[in-house]
């Protein structure tokens, strides 16, 4: 990246009390981009983008927006815009009002804001209604003004937190797409916090997994997906069968592992460089998972087994079988295939499985 | 209604007896009061001898109207002086201690949370009476050790004025700050991120927000000054306040030239109660 | 954010308030605290002496009154209590919209004229040749006129009238808390409506109820037009007698003795009210 | 300048005013009281607040000794020879402290009976209202008046007992006593003229202890009420005017006092307050109406018979106000 | 079915003044089954349940449970338990007096009462809560606690409405599971409600998609996904991809079909005895389109077409491409297989795709 980075944050921290809520957080932002912080609920997340904002100061480490050093800078002069999670639209203010607000802060005459407020509000699709009330948008329509509303100031630097948290499940799928648009059209840098995966992997150029107050992976939402570098992000990203198993003997690259139950596995290092003896926690994707009614279809994959069908939960094209492994009783979760193959089966019903070393991921085990 | 809990007609139609009842015996006085305005007797009280307007536009002396009662008029001005005054500080007040509660955190709060709190149960001729003393004490040390007067510490309109506003005040912090707890301050957030000042975000949009609890809090304190008596009597100088003055009359000589009053009180807070409502919305 | 500008900011906010608390509140009760110590022992002369309290202790006459005020404002707390929840149930549970609004602006009603004007109004509509004993001679109830004031029960009547709107606000504005689905869930696992009203409805308006009982009961015991104004030759109010010390007895010592013992008995029962249903005073009020 | 007046209803009728501020230039602003509150609003503002006052005789030398609230009249400024002599004299007598007088003469009247003579015809004496011909159609105040009243009806005279408690408290007991007796016969105590007037005139009450004004004001209503002077003998008072220690507008006060007390003026009072002044003269412009019922309650015996209010030592309301609560609080 | 139903409506209706909310539904859940009413908000769901829990009075049609008539027979007595969108949990009793409550309604006696909430408290898996507050537990917990409260009392049948509305998103998953689980284990009849189609379809037994106060389709959640019997439920269960088209030809089942965009596509008729010259909606589910780099591969399947890569929504397992038409310049969606083919796939990329004429299905359009 020739460019300065839009934003970097250099070991930030921050501590409430006794509590670090963000622990030494490095990275940088190129132009342009779409980047994502993902994390469970209460790992930092919002407190990172506050401090980004100049919400909230840094107890420690720096934050440069532009190769310009933030830290003495009142929010309200900080290059960065943000879009809330409840919007946090002027309720009593008419539509252009709100989008004209920075504007009018910072001096600029009417005649221009009205210019600018129009052009931003038919940039978003919103063109002719600078003065409706506010109230009488729907959901999608003020995620769109809020945006506006910061755009108008051409910020560095946008940063949204969970903007589409507060919408219902149809209008979330529809404003992931749109707000992708939106960000590549202003080609402005995105800052974008979510704690649903599907938000972060749908829109984003980098992902940042966040847990505990540090970021465990930074990467493109492939790198994450196939390629997590720890179990955390293994198994917060997408979803996955788990086991704990023990190295029994360790090559290059690949393992034979015992589990628990006492089943051989063939898998390979996370890049953990596990030897004989450790403990691991154990990875593998439903949908990396083969069935098949006949033992021959399967029986060349690393890792095979025999069970039967607990349940089905069908869900159209991303249904799935929940199987009893007979070998060790456990449950076991695997993506129907899109084929109409497996769609008489029912519970009760014997079944193959398998799947490829390389699709099961290992990790060390904390001790304990 | 909670449209689901079938209930049978009987009990249907006596409950709603019961509130129509109810509601009749909160307006019975009041619809007395109005009603005698209109008698054409020099007492207001049955019989009832007839319909006049003259105690409202009466110009002779045993029959004079409101509208020519110099004492009366003047008392209503009094009133409104001191009404403005009461809820113009309680509403500036109100309004800082809503910040303070809503918005901080210190050492005391719950404590000062509940001394603010007192003044509502604290009866009105304690407070005027605990005022009166203090104040007087106060001159009277002032004045002996200055030889000055300190007029300002006796009773008349200044001491009215603080002793309504000092109740009167926590009804309007409630006000206010039941509103202001239900602002979210991420409006105010916003503010500043698109440039605003701290007290330009405040200015813009908080204040804003707040403005009907201020208009609703201006108004009950409007009323409650204008109805207040018990505080008052305690407090009254030279100037009496309209309550004070009616009750002079109760006890010296009423015409139903206080029935009049009564019903232009009753028509006056009637729109002022109806504005309040409107302006909440 | 810069912590000494804050702080700062925050001292600025909290003047307003230590002003009007220190000088209108606790600085005048201090000073009535200390002039109900002074004994008037000669023209112009004073000590320091409990005799103030002892005079109330000493004269049943005083404890006596102040029993009888206590006694009467429980019991009209009581029956406003007991006839304003129907009424604030009905607000807020079974109208809507409009209706609801119009019916809780009603019970504003006799906030819109003071004290003074309803008192007024209840003395022309309850004398002895008043509207209420005409009419019920002319409906031929009554073979004579009756004397409705001057009594205790038209101290009461008054007392409800004027605490009403005190007591049904903060009932309507707990019960309008109550979600309709608690009722309706409280049904459908078969409660009966009494046990629902037991069970759920009372212990949710609770704070609703303890907070209007207080305001009802303080608003009562301090009450003194009424009791005058409506009461008759028995009607003893402890507000009469602090009004008559200071008044027509210039006897502010006395004056102030009573009044901080008016105060601190009915913090004591209001304080053991609280205790009593479980409430603080911070929870219920300041909503 | 704004004369601020602490007076009684009908003291200052709106056209007297009115009269006054023409002809002076001065503003006047009316405050109606009676004499408690007056002395208590004076105390508590030291004396401040108003630049007149109208207490009555008896309440000037005691709350002066007391609490200092009123300044001596310079007399130099008063128009004494609009004064009827004998009445000025007496007044400057009973208001005098340390050599220097308080107050001039203004309104005098009595409290005595007044009785719907059509049904309580045999209302004649204090002690009559304690009759069980009349019980519950009686009231009267509570108050000092109605102590001493009684205390003359049964035979006793308080204003001798004036200088010794004991004495005092003696005849106070007895009074409360046959006052608490009597309280069954009470349908309520009346505290405002126009509460008496209203009992009166609707035929709630037909026998009380009241001013003489208000009986003579019902009679033009109803023939059959009247007031009645008391065997024991009408009480008789002065209302006066005093200066309050810190009034700000003296020379208004002066100008009101010799303005009110011309004849012509104080006619104009005694019709509006029912009572006759101490101006010289001031009864030749009155109502002879008013004049005829005047004569008819006060024949010349009861006039001789008027027991006159003096001073009030300081002290003696603590021991009446006990009794007075006591049979407030008697059932 | 042999048996009684447990719930059984006979042309039920409700009006609300002029406003028809429920018109003339008519069916019956037998024994033990996992019934849902899946609809769009303001469909009539909520009336609908409300009037069998009895809160609401039916305008017409009857409404029976275990054969019996409920018409007058008041909420408290009736055979049925409700668990509310909010739960509506007692905030102030604990949530052993929660769950014993109906009991006491009953008049059992106390050591009963105890005996019978703790075992049901377990049977959720909440065993040793019975003293805390509601408010010390968490979403999920609150909502076993809610269903319990009901269970305890042996309903014939249990109504929830939207009781997953409130809860976050990965809790939603993981309810979504546990509920059947429940269901099975407690082997009661559920009437469900809720206007999200994945809990809907992963569920129930049978689901009856609900519009406009009608039952469209009542059926399994295959029957709904694979042979929609209307429009309407075409587009709500599921995705796909719509087009108009004009009936060219009308074979027996399959029709030759023009887009207004001028494409020719082949289909089969959904049921509506279309005729040639009508115009149709048709329907293509994203994952019925097949993807290749080649032509050939998709040359032999009824419907073909080509055009070039617009966007990849990555999501793991359900990613989507969405491409666009060359003939058309219209969007459309395609999901991703989950092989490795497709990874490196990125936008302006040229794609030839296509789809089997029965997975092409056809619906009458509405004049105008
Ligand atoms: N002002 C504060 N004082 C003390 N602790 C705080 C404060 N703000 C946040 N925390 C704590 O810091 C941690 C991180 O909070 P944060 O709001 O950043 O989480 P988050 O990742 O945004 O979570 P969510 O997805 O729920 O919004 C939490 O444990 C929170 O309790
Ligand atoms: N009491 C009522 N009075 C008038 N109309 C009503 C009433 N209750 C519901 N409706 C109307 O009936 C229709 C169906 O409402 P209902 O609550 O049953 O919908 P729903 O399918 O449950 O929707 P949601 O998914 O939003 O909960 C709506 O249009 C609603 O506005
Ligand atoms: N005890 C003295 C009474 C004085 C009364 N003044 C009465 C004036 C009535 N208008
Ligand atoms: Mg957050
Ligand atoms: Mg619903």
């Amino acid at each position: 990246m020739p460019d300065t980075a839009d934003l970097e944050c250099r070991a930030i921290s921050k501590s409430f009390d006794d509590f670090q809520a963000v622990k030494e957080v490095s990275f940088d932002v190129p132009p342009g981009t779409f980047f994502s912080i993902l994390g469970p609920s209460g790992c930092g997340k919002t407190t990172l983008l506050r401090m980004i904002a100049g919400f909230q100061a840094p107890s420690g480490g720096d934050l440069l927006i532009k190769g310009k050093s933030m830290l003495n800078v009142p929010p309200n002069k900080r290059p960065v815009s943000m879009v809330f999670q409840h919007l946090a639209l002027f309720p009593m203010m008419s539509i252009g009002a709100n989008v004209g607000f920075g504007l009018r802060q910072r001096g600029v005459n009417k005649v221009d804001i009205k210019k600018q407020v129009e052009r931003v509000l038919e940039r978003v699709g919103l063109g002719g209604v600078a003065d409706r009330p506010v109230d009488s948008l729907s959901g999608g329509q003020k995620q769109r003004v809020a945006i506006a509303r910061c755009m108008v100031l051409e910020p560095d630097v946008l940063l949204l937190d969970e903007p589409l948290g507060a919408l219902d499940l149809k209008l979330r799928e529809h404003m992931k797409i749109e707000l992708k648009k939106l960000q590549s059209e202003f080609n402005t840098t995105f800052v974008y916090i979510t704690h649903d995966q599907s938000e972060a992997l749908v829109m984003s150029d980098q992902i940042a997994v966040m847990n505990h107050g540090v970021f465990e992976q930074v990467g493109t939402a492939r790198d994450l997906y196939y390629h997590p570098s720890t179990a955390f992000v293994a198994g917060f990203v997408g979803e996955a069968n788990k086991y704990q198993a023990k190295v029994q003997v360790a090559g290059a690259g690949s393992l034979q592992l015992l589990t628990r139950d006492g089943v051989a596995l063939q898998g390979v290092d996370a890049g953990e460089g596990l030897k004989e003896g450790d403990m691991t926690q154990v990875f593998v994707r439903p949908e990396a998972v083969r069935l098949s009614r006949r033992q021959e279809d399967v029986g060349n994959l690393g890792n095979t087994g025999n069970g039967t069908v607990e349940s089905v939960l069908f869900n159209g094209a991303n249904s799935q079988l929940i199987l009893r492994d007979s070998a060790t009783g456990s449950e076991m979760s695997v993506a129907l295939p899109q084929t109409s193959e497996f769609r008489d089966l029912s519970k009760g019903d014997p079944i193959f499985f398998g799947w490829e070393p390389d699709q099961t991921r290992c990790y060390r085990q904390a001790a304990g | 209604m909670i449209t689901g809990i079938p209930q049978s007609s009987g009990f249907k139609w006596t409950y709603r007896a019961y509130v129509t009842l109810f509601f009749f015996y909160l307006a019975l006085p009041l619809i007395t009061v109005c009603v005698f305005a209109f008698n054409d007797s020099v007492f207001p009280s049955l019989p009832w001898d007839g319909f006049t307007w003259d105690w409202f536009f009466g110009t002779e002396a045993p029959r004079l109207g409101v509208f020519h009662e110099r004492p009366i008029l003047r008392s209503i001005g009094t009133s409104a002086f001191v009404a403005v005054w009461v809820s113009g500080l309680a509403v500036l007040v109100g309004t800082c201690n809503a910040f303070l509660f809503v918005r901080h955190d210190f050492a005391g709060k719950d404590f000062l949370y509940i001394l603010m709190l007192l003044p509502l149960i604290i009866p009105g001729i304690i407070l005027g009476i605990s005022i009166l003393v203090f104040s007087s004490s106060i001159a009277n040390t002032l004045e002996e050790a200055t030889g000055l007067w300190f007029d300002g510490l006796r009773p008349g309109l200044i001491l009215v004025i603080l002793g309504q506003f000092s109740f009167i005040t926590t009804f309007a912090t409630l006000v206010i700050s039941a509103r202001l707890q239900k602002f979210d301050t991420s409006l105010e957030e916003a503010a500043l991120n698109l440039g605003a000042t701290k007290w330009g975000a405040i200015r813009q949009v908080t204040l804003p927000f707040l403005l009907p609890a201020m208009i609703a809090a201006a108004v009950v304190a409007v009323l409650m000054s204008f109805e207040n008596f018990n505080t008052t009597l305690m407090l009254v100088g030279s100037d009496a306040p309209l309550t004070v003055t009616m009750f002079d009359r109760l006890k010296q000589g009423s015409t139903p030239v206080l029935n009049a009053v009564s019903l232009l009180l009753i028509v006056v807070s009637a729109i002022l109660g109806l504005a309040s409502l409107l302006s909440r919305r | 954010m810069a912590s000494d500008k804050s702080r700062l900011g925050l001292i600025l906010l909290m003047a307003p308030l230590a002003i009007w608390l220190m000088t209108l509140i606790v600085l005048p009760h201090v000073g009535m605290f200390l002039v109900s110590l002074q004994e008037k022992v000669g023209i112009r002369q004073y000590e320091t002496s409990l005799a103030n309290y002892a005079v109330f202790f000493n004269e049943p006459l005083y404890w006596n009154t102040f029993a009888r005020t206590a006694y009467m404002s429980i019991t009209a707390t009581v029956l406003t209590l007991l006839i304003g929840f129907p009424v604030a149930y009905y607000i807020a549970k079974l109208t809507r919209g409009r209706t609801k609004t119009t019916l809780f602006l009603m019970c504003l009603i006799p906030f819109w004229v003071s004290e003074l004007v309803r008192t007024f109004g209840w003395m022309i509509l309850l004398r002895e040749t008043g509207v209420l004993s005409s009419f019920l001679q002319y409906i031929g109830v009554l073979a004579g006129p009756v004397e409705f004031l001057y009594n205790d029960a038209a101290i009461m009547t008054g007392l409800v009238y004027t605490s009403m709107l005190f007591m049904v606000v903060p009932l309507v504005t707990t019960l309008d808390s109550l979600d309709d689905s608690l009722i309706e869930a409280g049904y459908d696992l078969g409660g009966s409506s009494f046990s629902i009203l037991r069970e759920i409805v009372i212990p949710h308006a609770m704070p609703g109820i303890v907070s209007g009982c207080i305001v009802v009961f303080m608003l009562s015991l301090g009450n003194y037009l009424t009791p005058i104004l409506l009461g008759g030759k028995d009607s003893l109010w402890f507000t009469g007698l602090i009004y008559d010390q200071f008044i027509t007895r210039f006897n502010w010592e006395l004056g102030s003795a009573f009044g901080f013992l008016l105060l601190g008995l009915s913090s004591l029962i209001v304080f053991l009210a609280l205790k009593l249903s479980g409430q603080s005073l911070g929870k219920t009020m300041g909503r | 300048d704004t004369l601020r007046l602490l007076t009684w209803g009908g003291y200052a009728p709106e056209d007297v005013v009115a009269k006054f501020e023409a002809e002076t230039g001065h503003t006047v602003e009316v405050t109606k009281s009676n004499n408690e509150e007056m002395v208590a609003k004076l105390r508590a503002t030291n004396g401040g607040g108003f630049d007149l006052a109208q207490p009555s005789q008896d309440r000037i030398a005691g709350a002066q000794a007391e609490f200092g609230i009123y300044k001596p009249l310079d007399m130099s400024k008063i128009d004494t020879s609009l004064f009827i002599p004998s009445m000025l004299e007496a007044t400057k007598g009973n208001t005098m402290v340390d050599g220097e007088v308080y107050g001039v003469p203004h309104v005098w009247g009595t409290s005595g009976l007044v009785v719907n003579t059509a049904m309580a015809g045999q209302v004649q004496d204090y002690m009559d209202l304690c009759d069980p011909s009349v019980a519950g159609k009686v009231s009267y105040r509570l108050k000092r008046p109605t102590l001493i009243g009684f205390a003359f009806s049964m035979g006793m005279d308080p204003f001798a007992a004036y200088a010794d408690a004991d004495a005092y408290q003696a005849i106070l007991d007895k009074v409360e006593a046959q006052l608490i007796d009597c309280k069954s016969n009470v349908k309520t105590y009346w505290g405002g003229g126009d509460e008496i007037k209203n009992l009166l005139r609707s035929g709630e009450v037909t026998a009380s202890m009241a001013w003489d004004t208000g009986g003579w004001q019902l009679n033009d209503d109803n023939a059959d009420i009247t007031f009645v002077a008391p065997k024991a003998g009408a009480l008789g008072w002065i209302d006066t005017f005093a200066m309050p220690a810190r009034g700000r507008a003296d020379d208004a006060a002066y100008a009101w006092i010799n303005f009110v007390m011309q004849p012509e003026i104080a006619a104009m009072i005694t019709t509006a307050a029912g009572n006759f002044t101490a101006s010289q003269g001031g009864d030749a412009g009155v109502d002879d109406a008013l004049k005829a019922k005047y004569q008819a309650s006060f024949p010349q015996e009861a006039i001789d018979n008027i027991k006159w209010y003096p001073a009030v030592p300081a002290g003696l309301e603590a021991l009446e106000g006990a009794t007075l609560d006591r049979i407030n609080a008697a059932k």
